[in-house]
């Protein structure tokens, strides 16, 4: 085992894939020099060369539009766009490409892609480039969607969304990157589609992903102090959703509250809601509560920013809130 | 140009095999209906003749809609295109996409989307892939002078310009999009200005020339295989029906549609070929008879094949 | 009262409203002469001249952008995109322009403008065509969304949209557009954010919108013979939603069925059932269950398709299901 | 050009206070941070000040990321300015979004957004409005060489030229976007030949000359408010600092920034001024110091205003 930040593990991921496979190849906006915006990318250009490191023009949907097309061919695209908020400049290629190719032609294509992009708020970067932007993209067949919230995660679930062979929308969160864990030595691979109990408790599931999984965390441990046993969930890929791990863990507490950074309507928390309310719904002791941000763009000034984010507090007061 | 007599002849079966196949298709259609609404191409079949002919089959196309004789040109047979129109099993892909977009990768066949503009980026990244697999191979994408309003024509144009791409752009400006006419849906004259001012080499070419669309394509795609990057060809023509085939045209003057038709593509290439000698009226009757009854059997086939389960519907979503 | 389609009734909300305020314009592909695709706007540009109907190039970005753009300086667009599915190429200027402005300048920037656009599948014109777009949109706050299922509400409902000072993304059905229905004489307006009972009952409550009420009715009417009471509610507006009124009609039914055209998972009917699982929680007898299409997209092949779109039959198993 | 000397000197103090302000941010973020990022406009100020100097209230601008100092000479107070890259409650907006993108209708500045080419549509659209209104105002957006390769760049463009509408697109062109050269994003030497290309006039010119970015923009209003159509001025620069202040900025060479550096646009201003006799070397000295002691006004001011409240962040979702 080793110590390594959410980047790394995602670099390592990007390095040994393009390596295991020339057919890999990244391209995005200053990704080879520049390193990225959150460096992810920097240094791989050394090894790899511009041609599987490009730096495209600043032009994100022929990015997207182009991997798809890259990938119809025979080659595995990993683009990159820059910040997660520009997913709706490229959402008519995920949509209306990526996303079909397979069913349209019968199975004969395939469009193994990789979209990455960074997400989330806590930079003050305002309301263009703090979004989460998963819920934006729940009502896509055909799309995987994955949310890592530790660098285990991270550079597990990237190798096995590299080697899928459908259009896969990896979404990192900004305030992971510098985050650290512990990782294997040895190569591994983290199936699609399997969340993660990050935490065994008995008395109420609380289901977060990526950033608010160290947060739910740690709320868990207070409560611990006072008794309150609280099971957390990282569902890791919200498509395909292992519902079977969530009905499983409310029939054993039979209260859940879900957790997310993105605004609380319409967010992937309602499916999640949605999905226990049918399928968890004899096992509940209690209303399905969900926590997210309010319902406005990011702002952008310190206190509001952090106002904004569902803190520590507020899923510590969600769970007591549903203990009732 | 090095064309055989044969493959003259074989253009010409093609370009008669496109005209007669839409002619039906709407026949059908105004008499009884048909799953797919018909978007027809009669005016414009020597571009998709032209500009496909002699590809090889590593070479990838992604088919305008109105370019059915792409299909036709790359293997797709008659009957096949047939049975999509009625939407049934033996279509492409059991008829669980429209014919229109259908892809078959196996014959160089990209599936389109149905969204104007937005597969010259996908082209454009087939042919980033092929040149990055080290292939020689080419993408060709054909599209309409209203595609090329779209943010997608520009970004990818762009980006096949600066990464001398091996993809060809084949524009058929038909001086409308559905109601819309050129002059409304651009500033400059020529859709070669818009590739010019990008830095794509260009060509206008006399779209109802079959021989000059598939010479200038030719042309594109050797200099495509030397690696010396993308060119648009725009082939100047004519839509001689509505948009679509319930589309009453009633934004035209019925005079222009006349003045079109008299320069027709097929009768064009006919008349060349009977003064060459390469084609004969008894050999032209025969070619005539055989697209007629090719036609006929596809008809046939269509017909009688089943539609696809309702529950086949629920297939293929995801990959392996 | 007069007997009129939902196409008409469209037609005759921007005629008046075209007629009231000479800030009103229209801006899209084709629906000067041509009318639209499916002429909804069909005889607008004689009385209004093409100033007012203006046709557009085929660029659906520019065309929202611009709108909005006209919007911030005293004009109330209504643009078109000819078909929803081509919403994610606007998507950017919802989500990031429109939707923010009023935030962002902290109140004193208004965007005023209606987005309408066509949506659903029974025409036989596949995945890119007739998609139900809904879903992409719920996770978006700045935006309303309106999508009604009556030339009644689809009337007074776009005149409220064109006097509302935010965006407004409408959507049209096109299976409806012939549909006809009965409506007053006189001018009316429908306050937004107000559901409608359209049909009372006490057994179990249907939620469904756009296509799917008359099928929805349709459903409920053949339950009544066997003496099963279905209430109807339509939402008519997404955002805002009328909680108030379903969960009042869940506390009397004690059973809630959701039915949507869109995809299942993360359509508009994740949100609803989320709502409903945390404030009607108290009142259920039953697991909230949803109806919508497949996870895919739109097959073309009649049978396929027919298989694809929410039938009445489905509803009315779902219901019997609810009663169990 | 028909500028008296007031106007001249005060074209320099605005130049001045650009740069100054700029100095001045990017020290107190190297210092002790700063919840705004900066992204310096160091070198490029004559493009700002140049291109909005005698605008009219009712002319309505979009500035970009770089163009700091349109707001300075729109009116926007230095002070608030500076309150909102200290998240000030006192900022633009209450700082609910960055200063980066503020509006003030009152002012005819209109809300950016952080995307990149997406308010060139914005702006476009402004312009109509601005036309169907029957108001002979106009509309302006500044945007980097990087800009001009998305979609709506294009579009937009388009759209213009069509309708003739009263826009100016002001690119600042710094061979730039973050760390990509101009000639990895565009295959063409010029911005202006993409205007070209969709039939929008447009000129280049020295984009460190104040003088000149002001007399190419006021000719491109001038047309504009003739109904004559829109312009694109093209304006070379450089940028003298990395992206924004936490680029390390190294992928450019030294020397090359060194060189930049020699062609400084406020020194040149200067110089011209001192030549012509419009400015001594008294007034400079007075207008500095007056310029200074704004920005320590502002410093100050923005250092002791409250942070907003945080529910505030709840406010103004919905117009009434
Ligand atoms: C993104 C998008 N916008 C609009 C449409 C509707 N539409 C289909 S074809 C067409 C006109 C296309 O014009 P052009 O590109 O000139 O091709 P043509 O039909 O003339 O062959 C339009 C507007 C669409 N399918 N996709
Ligand atoms: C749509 C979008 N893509 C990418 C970015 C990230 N980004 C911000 S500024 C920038 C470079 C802009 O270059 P240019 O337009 O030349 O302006 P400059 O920074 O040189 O002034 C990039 C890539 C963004 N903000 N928006
Ligand atoms: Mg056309
Ligand atoms: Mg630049």
């Amino acid at each position: 085992m080793k110590e390594i930040t959410y980047r790394e593990a995602l670099r390592e991921a990007l390095a040994e894939e393009m390596r295991r496979d020339e057919k890999v190849f990244m391209m995005g906006e200053d990704i080879a020099n520049y390193g990225g915006s959150f460096k992810v990318t920097l240094g791989l250009v050394e090894e790899f060369g511009t041609n599987r490191v490009k730096d495209t023009p600043l032009a994100e949907s022929v990015i997207v539009g182009a991997a798809v097309g890259a990938a119809m061919v025979g080659m595995r695209p990993v683009p990159e766009i820059m910040f997660a908020d520009f997913m709706v400049l490229v959402m008519d290629h995920i949509v209306n490409n990526a996303a079909k190719m397979t069913y349209m032609s019968d199975g004969e294509l395939k469009v193994p892609m990789v979209l990455r992009a960074a997400q989330g708020a806590g930079t003050g970067s305002g309301a263009h480039h703090c979004q989460s932007v998963e819920g934006w993209l729940m009502n896509i067949p055909g799309i995987k969607i994955v949310i890592p919230s530790t660098p285990y995660d991270a550079k597990g679930l990237m190798k096995a969304a590299i080697r899928d062979n459908n259009p896969v929308v990896f979404l990192e969160h900004k305030m992971l990157y510098a985050t650290k864990g512990m990782i294997p030595e040895e190569e591994y691979v983290i199936e699609l589609g399997k969340a993660d109990i990050k935490r065994e408790g008995s008395d109420v599931t609380v289901i977060a992903y990526s950033a608010m999984i160290p947060k739910a965390l740690k709320a868990a441990e207070i409560l611990a102090k006072e008794g309150i046993s609280v099971e957390v969930i990282d569902p890791r890929t919200l498509k395909p959703l292992d519902t079977a791990t969530l009905v499983k863990s409310v029939a054993k507490t039979k209260r859940a509250l879900i957790v997310h950074e993105s605004c609380l309507t319409g967010g992937a928390g309602a499916e999640i809601a949605a999905i226990l309310a049918k399928e968890a719904f004899d096992y509940l002791d209690a209303p399905i509560t969900r926590i997210g941000a309010p319902d406005t763009p990011v702002p952008f000034s310190p206190p509001l920013e952090k106002y904004f984010i569902p803190s520590e507090q507020r899923i510590i007061q969600g769970i007591r809130d549903l203990l009732g | 140009m090095n064309l055989t007599k044969d493959e003259l002849r074989e253009m010409y079966r093609l370009l008669l095999l496109t005209r007669k196949n839409d002619e039906r298709v709407n026949e059908i259609y105004a008499r009884k209906g048909l799953p797919e609404l018909p978007h027809s191409c009669m005016g414009e079949e020597a571009i998709a003749v032209g500009c496909t002919y002699k590809l090889r089959q590593d070479d990838y196309i992604i088919p305008s809609l109105r370019a059915r004789g792409m299909f036709l040109v790359k293997g797709i047979p008659t009957k096949v295109m047939m049975a999509g129109a009625y939407g049934k099993r033996t279509g492409p892909a059991r008829s669980i996409s429209t014919s229109h977009h259908m892809g078959d990768m196996s014959k160089g066949i990209m599936l389109g989307t149905g969204l104007i503009g937005s597969s010259v980026a996908v082209a454009t990244g087939a042919a980033l892939g092929l040149k990055d697999m080290g292939k020689d191979s080419v993408s060709l994408i054909s599209f309409g002078d209203g595609a090329s309003s779209q943010g997608d024509f520009f970004e990818s144009l762009n980006l096949a310009a600066i990464w001398k791409l091996p993809v060809i752009f084949v524009c058929e400006n038909n001086g409308y999009a559905i109601s819309t006419t050129t002059d409304r849906q651009m500033a400059v004259e020529n859709v070669a200005d818009k590739a010019a001012g990008l830095g794509v080499s260009a060509v206008i070419v006399d779209g109802n020339d079959v021989l000059a669309v598939f010479e200038a394509t030719q042309e594109a795609v050797a200099r495509a295989r030397r690696g010396e990057g993308p060119t648009l060809v725009e082939c100047k023509t004519n839509r001689w029906h509505g948009h679509s085939e319930n589309d009453r045209d009633n934004y035209r003057n019925p005079a222009e549609v006349e003045a079109m038709k008299r320069d027709d593509c097929v009768k064009r290439f006919e008349k060349y070929l009977l003064d060459k000698g390469v084609l004969t009226p008894e050999l032209a009757a025969k070619i005539m008879q055989s697209v007629l009854q090719e036609i006929d059997e596809a008809v046939k086939f269509a017909e009688e094949s089943p539609f696809p389960a309702p529950e086949e519907a629920l297939r293929d979503v995801y990959a392996d």
